[in-house]
């Protein structure tokens, strides 16, 4: 009957794994976690506990480090960090 | 008669409570009015918006507001200036944003009517700080009565009654709109 | 014995940065820590938080395949992947991923089945208390007291033992873990996905937004729930149950923080009577009596 | 029947979303018995009633079930036990009560039950009246409303027309997700003795009762379901006349909803097109025309407030008197058209009326719908039949 | 202490002559036993064989108000039902009839969330161990070995243990009893009816239709069942189990009729190899020494 | 393409009930995992299913799934993860599975699903098509078989369209309940060879899969929703064009089955009226006219056997030819009429098609319809129109 | 509009207790329990475990009775019935 | 040519089975055919009918039989002959009766064509008893087949096999068939 009419190809609900899906929602931060080297004993608790994933580390034994573009700044990393000597190796500071 | 409004902020800054008592305000200066606030799946901090329209008949209109028919832009956070679509904007559109400079993205656009008010020191004047941010939005209210007196400043400062009830709060806020009202300026 | 951090370090990226949940979101640290222990997951979420922080199509920030599926339909989708991949003899782990209010309330009869069934599935039950995605409202497992926004004066019943209806259906594994314990969280995911047929594991993960509490805080009140004896640690193997070193010394009450610490960090707990709070401690005290039935 | 329209000449006195209407609305109407689960963007009005009943505000039992299948047998049960009842949902809320929601069409459930209209999945959360459109055919009358005053107006008449004992039937009160749910706007709220005057209390036509008992629902067979069956189509006819017969006391008691089921806005017998759409699309279409009205472009709008019974003499005539029509739908039947769509094409064709017919479907998955888009499509229309 | 059948003889007549239930019908002794043993009763009866017997509109063979409702919508209703008498003042007890399927199967969720708000109702499951009423498909409550005809070569899986589920949600009353002890039966309904909130009392009612079995046997498999310990007998109050007079001796093994006098009446286990009967007879032990723990 | 109907000229190779047809083309059709529920009166299918699956006759996974919605949900999943599925229902089942026939519809899922339909409640097993209507719009495309020969070749075919990678969308087989579920007929069974010949195994177009992931139906906002229902809607017009071609493949392939949207039977150029019905009503209606025959009545029928896509050009250029016609529905839009109806006037009136239009509704809850009821509808409408 | 139809009353789906409401079951039966009055102690198990409802005693102390217009010849009553003397009150006889 | 038959019987003793051999002989015969049971929600012992449809031509109508057009009854148990309509009968409507003597309710029927056949006595001495009940299809079945001749004696025996299998079973109503064959008589 209408054999030429063109057939498209179906559209499919698929979403594909994206970085920053949400945007860069690191600008929904009012404050940082700052990193302090000296105190850091490398217990990558921040790591463990970040729910951005936005505590990075290179390879084991290395220093952590924070992906800003993203970190949303719940202040978790800094709250489980032990630091040395009591003296946290993350601050919160103002953006 | 209809005026449109956006106000454009991030989650957790008030934008959408703001709305309502902007509307609020027009309500009790007699006025038709409309609250709309844009719902995503947005969390705290992500950007939004919230459309307000002030009528002297009833509005039929459910839409968002049209860009080129929107009388102000309210910006609640100064970074959001670049969500305004500006080349869209009519002839003497009014925005005004929380700053404490005159935003360099605005500099050449002189069509529009710009107006700042930093509501950031104001909020914190006024210890409107929830947790650990400012809450600019009747601050910004009492910027925008100040630049258009399209409602009274009487009906904004009974709006924020109504939204907060007697006590510190309405009081904070209450006076962030004063200072706001006599601070702010068109640039 | 708990795994070492290290060993979790080559752990694939499952939760993409950048994504819709709300800062110092509990699931993303259950999902990310659980979601990563396993071979191959394919994960069927049904609605839930979790099926908003994945961000708006055509993005997604899971990064393993995922099946977004109807509200109560979360263990059948599940069985149905599971039973395809056996026919198809692909090596992959089918996962549900499901809220409180799916696993104790709109899905539990689907779960029943699949469970009584024996599908080869983990079903996982992140808790946050309530039906958080649609804006804090009471589910199954809101315990007694707290205000959400369908119980306003708060909660009169207590909290569903999800883990006992589950232990009744004689499943190989069951296992309670805490976002505030990611290791052992890690390492019971890691244990069940050795065993095969239906197995549960339900995860504390605290909610800030929802539970008005200090985003930082989200680990501590996952701590502090172990602590008070108010979540406790444990696993059953084939009906029997094993307290987990994180959890046993809390069986003894006087050895509990004071569940008022707990309470009071969180403001949907701010308008319990003194007599409400007896009556939690009571039936904290009555989980942990039953479970001790288990050992 | 004299004519009355919707007036909304005076600023009212509250401000209120499409959800605050609702529930104020239900607690003005005294129902005894709520059930309700929660579903974006229908819980503020589960909390907001929920709230009410704890504070003491409304005497109801409040039954926090735990699905929506459980909330429409909850108030199933509680309706054939004797009491006044409520409960709302949304979208996919609304189809997994769906084998309930027959139930309570088919055998002839009173209960009240607004439906804050969404898309239905992939995830999504915005306006569109799929999910209401897939039960237009289960036995149940449908509003749709334009505005939150006819929300509330139009949940408190809802109950009288569920009760009334020649049509005792439920009643659904579709109102747009986000939209009207979501959005403050002005309402005018009636006394409650006003309303205790417009609305009696519950008095049911049979009830599960130790001391007369009888089974209800029971095995049936063909001559039983048919005798049903066509009662269900006389309930129907019955809603007809009874149901403006309702808003006139309404409007005459309480004031301003006015009495049409079809609702009539702009100059028809100068109008080059006549726009027919469903809800805020009708009254988008409102605001429409007189932006037409500015280009010289005479237009009206037709709303259909009520879906089902479906207003088919009232709009018939109307469009006779029109030379162009344009229907908005905001659902698709796949593998067809608009539903609204199609059943106007139906009863043109039955009426042997000849107007030049425009079909679009707008606004799915809550796409924006303003009133400078419906305006771009009458005109396309008045370019296109030239 | 049983009730003696001169007490039993002025109750009313609810369930009337003359209706559609087959010859020697086991549900038919449970219905007439247990919902004339109540006090002004509303019966809510999903999609069952007791929505088969009660006989063709306009006629029905209940003489107690009955609201038949879809298959998984039991509870829900009856917690209508329950809310709005309670409204209205009204003296009448609320129950839910419903087969194994309605109760183990499809309905699972309906009942576990009214049992979670403690409605007052009382839940009877009579219990034919598969869905009768469709011809006989499997159930959650199929033992395993049992020929259904979706399970045409015996269920792999065991029965679920609805009481263990049930009693995880710590409602204040659970009873089993069986139609082989119709007094036993009766007495747990009246003490049921003393009680407030969610109880529920599960029914063993043999199907001759479906099993395959004399009528005239009905009364004496339920017997058989209770004496080979395949279904005990108890009650559980307040979380406390005790087996019932009638049940108690056959917590011994040894004083158990043997299984299989139990399965040779009935032909769906005819293709059960003594392997499989071995299974069964370790569920059974399994199920009692999960019980004794409750005690 | 050249015109093929449906050939039952000599005896058929195999005596069985529509339910038996239903399983054996099941079977031939080599599901990888099939989930289903039992309901009266689809039960006959899922036993005989799990019967060949026990056998090892079937080389599938059986679900035992515990309600429709379940049933459902697996069979999503199952698809999705890379296997062919299936599973059958009816009446209730469908309902409560509503949810999910939905989210097959809207996330293109390609499951085949007979629905023995049965009319809905108060409790009643008997055949009608409310339940299978009420998803008209879902986005299913929907066959109604006239008899077990039809709903066997259905059937295969189904699985051929749904996974067409230019359709992949669900598929409803409907046969009425009991009139074919449980009726013994003849049926020509197709070998095993044939049908693998005429069908290739599954090739999933998207396949949940760790070496590429992909979230399915995840968070959409409205332009995503949009680009998703107008593919959609095209999907349905590629259906329209490439069913046609699959029916003839299968009858050039295998026989007897025909290629047609809408049956035609009788001699067209001289009918006075035309019968429009579904299912076994349109057989029904072909004994009617060779009933009205012997009284020198000419009639014709016009059988849709799609519904979904609905075949409007089809039927528009069929009704064109002849004076009258009489559409017969076995199911009602309450507060409106039969869908059939509805939707076949809405076409004459795009189409400009004037012919005597007669409605009427039968056989609700399983009220008999016999060929000799539907010749004297056709008598009463000739003597009205004179 | 059309106010002068007449409004029909609705239809509930209603069924009333009916004696007899699926006929007179009677005749389903192949045997029928003949009733032995010496052999009986009146423990009225029969009456107990009928699923029927068609053994009838008009009071206690009374003897029962069969109501063989429902009776539907299960034999129940005849397993159940102890009798005296291992001699039974109730038999199944051919109808 | 199309043939109405409707089969008359109690709930178990066989009455749908029969409809199934019947519509199989004349499928062995090179019919085209329909076997239509009528389901209902009645129970062992409850009246039920059953349909065959016997057709040189492929069978469009999927009604019940319509009484005025039934060729043949086939009562299964005489207490059922009062649930015939037969004022609506045509002439020469045959009826066969499973009876040993003449139903005094159909003496003054002369417009039909009425035959008895002891099909209990049959089933009895060929052991075709099933909980009690006697299986008394196959019996009516060979009565009918002698009554009609319009399906071959072989085809039913065939299509009895095919129901049964090859066993004891199939023996005994091929026995049954037999002497019902022989002691059907017209009255
Ligand atoms: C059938 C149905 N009913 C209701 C909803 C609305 N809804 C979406 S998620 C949700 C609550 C989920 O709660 P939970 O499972 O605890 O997960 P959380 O949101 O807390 O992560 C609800 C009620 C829905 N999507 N579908
Ligand atoms: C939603 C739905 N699915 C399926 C059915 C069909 N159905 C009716 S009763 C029944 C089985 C009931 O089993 P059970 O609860 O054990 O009661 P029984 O029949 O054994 O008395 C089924 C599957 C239905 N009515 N509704
Ligand atoms: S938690 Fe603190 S100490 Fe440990 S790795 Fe992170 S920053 Fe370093
Ligand atoms: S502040 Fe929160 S999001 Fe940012 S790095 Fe620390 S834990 Fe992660
Ligand atoms: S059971 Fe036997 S002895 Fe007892 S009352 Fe009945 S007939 Fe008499
Ligand atoms: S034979 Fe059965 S039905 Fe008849 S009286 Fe005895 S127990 Fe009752």
């Amino acid at each position: 009957m209408n054999e030429e009419i063109e057939l498209k190809d179906p559209v499919l609900p698929l979403g594909r794994p994206t970085l920053g899906s949400a945007g860069e929602t690191g600008d929904w931060r009012t404050f940082r976690p700052k990193f302090i080297e000296e105190n850091c004993i490398k217990c990558y608790k921040c790591w463990l506990s970040c729910p951005e994933g936005t505590i990075r580390v290179d390879a084991h034994g290395e220093f952590p480090y924070i992906d800003y573009d993203y970190c949303k700044g719940c202040g978790i990393c800094v709250h489980v960090c032990p630091g040395r000597k009591k003296q946290k190796a993350l601050e919160m500071v103002p953006e | 008669m209809m005026t449109e409004i956006r106000i454009v902020s991030r989650g957790g800054q008030g934008g959408v409570t703001g709305a309502k008592m902007l509307a609020y305000a027009g309500h009790l200066d007699g006025k038709f009015v409309q609250a709309i606030p844009k719902y995503g799946a947005e969390r705290k901090g992500a950007p939004i918006f919230a459309d307000v329209r002030i009528s002297t008949t009833h509005v039929k209109t459910h839409a968002p507001v049209i860009t080129e028919n929107t009388h102000s832009w309210i910006v609640l956070d100064p970074s959001l200036i670049q969500t305004i679509p500006l080349s869209k904007l009519s002839q003497d559109t009014l925005i005004i944003i929380n700053s404490q400079e005159y935003p360099k993205s605005l500099q050449n656009e002189n069509k529009l009517r710009i107006g700042k008010v930093d509501a950031v020191k104001i909020a914190r004047e006024c210890g409107l700080i929830k947790s650990g941010t400012e809450m600019v939005s009747t601050v910004m209210l009492g910027a925008w009565v100040k630049a258009t007196n399209m409602v009274s400043l009487e009906s904004l400062k009974n709006a924020v009654k109504h939204q907060f009830g007697d006590g510190e709060l309405t009081d904070a806020n209450i006076r962030s709109i004063e200072l706001a009202y006599s601070q702010f300026e068109f640039i | 014995m708990n795994v070492k951090i290290p060993e979790m370090m080559d752990r694939p990226e499952v939760l993409l940065r950048g994504n819709f949940a709300c800062a110092g979101c509990g699931l993303s640290i259950a999902y990310k820590t659980a979601i990563s222990a396993l071979n191959r997951p394919i994960v069927v979420i049904p609605a839930c938080c979790s099926s908003v922080i994945q961000s708006l199509h055509p993005n997604v920030t899971y990064n393993v395949p995922t099946l977004n599926i109807a509200f109560a339909a979360h263990a059948s989708a599940a069985s149905g992947i599971a039973r395809a991949k056996k026919m198809r003899g692909e090596d992959t782990t089918t996962v549900v991923w499901s809220g409180d209010g799916g696993t104790f309330d709109i899905g539990l009869a689907t779960w029943s089945g699949a469970a009584e069934r024996n599908e080869n599935i983990i079903h996982f039950c992140y808790d946050n208390n309530f039906y958080s995605n649609t804006g804090a409202q009471r589910s199954g497992a809101t315990p007694r007291g707290a205000v959400t926004t369908t119980t306003p004066g708060g909660k009169k019943e207590k909290r569903k033992s999800i883990v006992r209806i589950m232990a009744a259906h004689d499943i190989p594994y069951i296992a309670t873990a805490s976002i505030g314990y990611p290791r052992d969280l890690y390492t019971k995911v890691k244990k069940a996905s050795l065993i095969e047929g239906y197995r549960f594991i339900l995860i504390d993960a605290p909610c800030p937004t929802g539970w008005n509490s200090d985003p930082a805080l989200t680990p501590e009140l996952g701590e502090l729930a172990v602590k008070t004896g108010y979540f406790p640690l444990y696993e059953i193997e084939k009906g029997k149950l094993t307290f987990s070193r994180r959890g046993e010394r809390y069986r003894d009450p006087e050895k509990r923080v004071p569940i008022e610490e707990y309470l009071s960090k969180q403001s949907r707990f701010k308008k319990m009577t003194s007599t409400q709070i007896l009556e939690v401690k009571k039936d904290i005290q009555h989980e942990w009596d039953q479970l001790s039935l288990f050992e | 029947m004299k004519e009355m329209v919707q007036t909304l000449e005076k600023p009212q006195t509250k401000l209120m979303t499409g959800s605050e209407a609702v529930a104020t609305a239900a607690k003005l109407s005294r129902p005894q018995v709520i059930a309700a689960y929660p579903i974006t963007p229908q819980t503020e009005i589960v909390e907001t009633l929920s709230g009410m009943v704890t504070r003491g505000e409304l005497n109801a039992e409040y039954i926090n079930v735990e699905s929506e299948h459980s909330a429409m047998g909850a108030v199933i049960g509680a309706s054939l036990a004797g009491t006044r009842t409520f409960t709302a949902t949304s979208s996919h809320g609304l189809l997994y009560m769906g084998e309930l929601v027959w139930w309570a069409g088919l055998t002839r459930i009173p209960v009240v039950m607004p439906v804050v209209n969404r898309s239905l999945n992939p995830w999504n959360i915005w306006p569109d009246h799929q999910d209401a459109m897939t039960f237009r055919d289960a036995g149940w009358i449908q509003f749709y409303a334009k505005n939150n005053q006819e929300v509330l107006d139009l949940t408190i008449c809802a109950f009288k027309i569920a009760e009334h004992h020649k049509i005792w039937m439920p009643v659904m009160v579709c109102l747009d997700g986000f939209i009207l749910s979501h959005t403050t706007a002005q309402v005018e709220i009636p006394s409650q003795s006003d309303v205790d005057n417009f609305l009696p209390s519950f008095k049911p036509l049979a009830m599960l009762d130790p001391d007369d008992p009888f089974a209800h629902g029971s095995l049936t067979d063909s001559e039983g379901i048919w005798e049903q069956r066509m009662s269900l189509i006389a309930g129907f006819d019955n809603a007809r006349v009874i149901i403006p017969q309702i808003l006139t006391e309404y409007t005459e008691k309480i004031g301003r909803l006015g009495n049409y089921m079809v609702e009539v806005t702009g100059d028809i017998d100068n109008a080059e097109c006549a726009i027919v759409a469903l809800g805020t699309m009708g009254e988008e279409a409102e605001q429409a025309i007189e932006f037409l009205a500015e280009k010289n472009i005479k237009a009206v709008v037709f709303r259909p407030r009520v879906f089902r019974p479906f207003p088919k003499k009232e709009l018939i005539s109307l469009i006779k008197q029109v030379p162009r029509l344009l229907v908005i739908d905001r659902a698709v039947s796949f593998g067809n058209a608009g539903q609204l769509a199609i059943e106007i094409q139906a009863e043109l064709y039955a009426s042997k009326v000849d107007v030049k017919f425009y079909q679009i479907i707008r606004g799915l998955g809550g796409k924006d719908v303003s009133y400078a888009d419906i305006a771009a499509e009458v005109e396309k229309v008045l370019k296109e039949d030239k």
